[in-house]
């Protein structure tokens, strides 16, 4: 993997409005780039819960609180980190619950599938952050 | 997420148009598969064909108005559901628990 | 009006293939709002007018250089406001070319008609800022 | 930008899709419409039904187009002119220029 500066930075508030918008970005993306639409779909939902987790678990809701992705294009692969301010998480010791018919718990599950590489770690300022990996191959 | 409801014999077809996503859309899906289950209607499609995607959260809507819909004796059915949302449903294995349709005269004939 | 904190930021590049990601903002966000989708998309026509000539005014297309977006959404109003990292230039003063058949000069004519204000500045740490103002009547 | 080309009653017609921004569509169109010209093709239907959105170095392409075909005593009309695009026509008055069809028939009878 190449290291490259973000293509596109996005911030919005932690209001659950928002969450159209990364999808909407990335969407648009998937237009333009030799991609599979359905892999960008992938990787989009699993953008999704990680910016609904940002909002909810990591910023508390709080609207003055945003949640920062940067999306990066790169030839064989799309990579999307979302920064939040809460206390983090370690998403490798989670284990999603076992009942079928459970409400909630399943975002984690979700974000594994859909991605190759699911990386946590903190940025320099402190913020939690979370990196989504997914391999794409040109069509 | 915004909610339209028809009735085709007999049976109540909701379309949801928009994005399922939790907040607010929990309490107005809640809100409306209460309301037909108080007014007798037990059979309920449920049409997602207008909706551009789901997240986790979104998902416990509709398994919780699925089980609301079951324990009041009804039945519950998805239609159109598109291959984004398919996927969804796929890891998360919810396919074995929602019947699904791509036709709505097949949803409402399988109520029969 | 309101001065709020900016609901979205969002960078790109300078590069033509990415004009279309303010659109896609402007239009996921038409969807959620009560405005006219006719006034979004003339205010986002305008933004994609301000952001090519960031691009390529601004930015002279060098892709290391981005254009900054800032959008506000307020209650009977939309702000966007447009950074860049050129020399600016007076609006106000540009007259467009007479020749109905002349192939470029009609961006700031297009922005002019398509807002209800438009002022030009400079930030703080001296980038140009172009801000598209349109009133919206709620639905 | 993309272009497919069709041909209907001896007239071609064109169809963009995309966003017609400029860059690299000026050229792709200016070629499209030579070889169209050279291979005595002279009556052109650009379809726009298809374009999301346009911008001004975009409708400068248009006019070049338009343009280029009026030279070698051919015209160039537009299809499916969206509400977007046309609210940019009327602001710089290029509606007085291009005629525009929603009807594709109609279009192509225009030329007779
Ligand atoms: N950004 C985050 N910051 C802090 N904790 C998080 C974050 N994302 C997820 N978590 C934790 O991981 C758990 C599992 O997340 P998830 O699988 O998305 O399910 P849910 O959000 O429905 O609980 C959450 O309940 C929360 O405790
Ligand atoms: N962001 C900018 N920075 C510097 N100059 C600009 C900027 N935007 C516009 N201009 C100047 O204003 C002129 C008119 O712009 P416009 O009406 O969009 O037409 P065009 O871009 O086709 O020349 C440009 O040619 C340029 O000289």
């Amino acid at each position: 993997m190449k290291s490259t500066k973000s293509d596109i930075i996005l911030k919005v508030p932690s209001k659950l409005l928002y969450l159209g918008v990364p999808d909407a970005v990335m969407m648009e993306m998937a237009g333009d780039l030799p991609f599979p639409v359905s892999d960008m779909e992938m990787l989009s939902t699993a953008v999704i819960e990680a910016c609904t987790n940002s909002m909810e678990h990591g910023n508390g809701m709080n609207e003055d609180n945003f949640v920062e992705m940067h999306f990066s294009f790169l030839e064989d692969l799309v990579r999307v980190t979302v920064l939040d301010n809460g206390p983090g998480f370690d998403h490798e010791s989670w284990v999603p619950p076992d009942d079928l018919m459970a409400q909630r718990g399943r975002g984690v599950k979700i974000m594994r599938e859909f991605t190759d590489e699911l990386i946590y770690d903190f940025a320099d300022d402190g913020r939690f952050r979370l990196t989504l990996i997914k391999k794409m191959k040109p069509e | 997420m915004n909610i339209k409801e028809r009735k085709r014999d007999g049976i109540v077809i909701l379309e949801l148009s928009g994005k399922l996503m939790g907040g607010p859309d929990a309490a107005s899906f809640d809100e409306t598969l209460k309301t037909l289950l108080h007014e007798g209607s037990f059979n309920v499609i449920v049409d997602i064909g207008n909706i551009s995607w789901i997240n986790s959260t979104g998902l416990g809507i509709l398994i919780s108005g699925y089980s609301t819909v079951r324990k009041s004796g009804g039945e519950m059915k998805l239609l159109n559901v598109s291959d984004r949302i398919q996927s969804i449903f796929m890891v998360s294995k919810l396919h074995t628990v929602f019947k699904s349709y791509s036709d709505e005269e097949d949803a409402v004939k399988s109520f029969a």
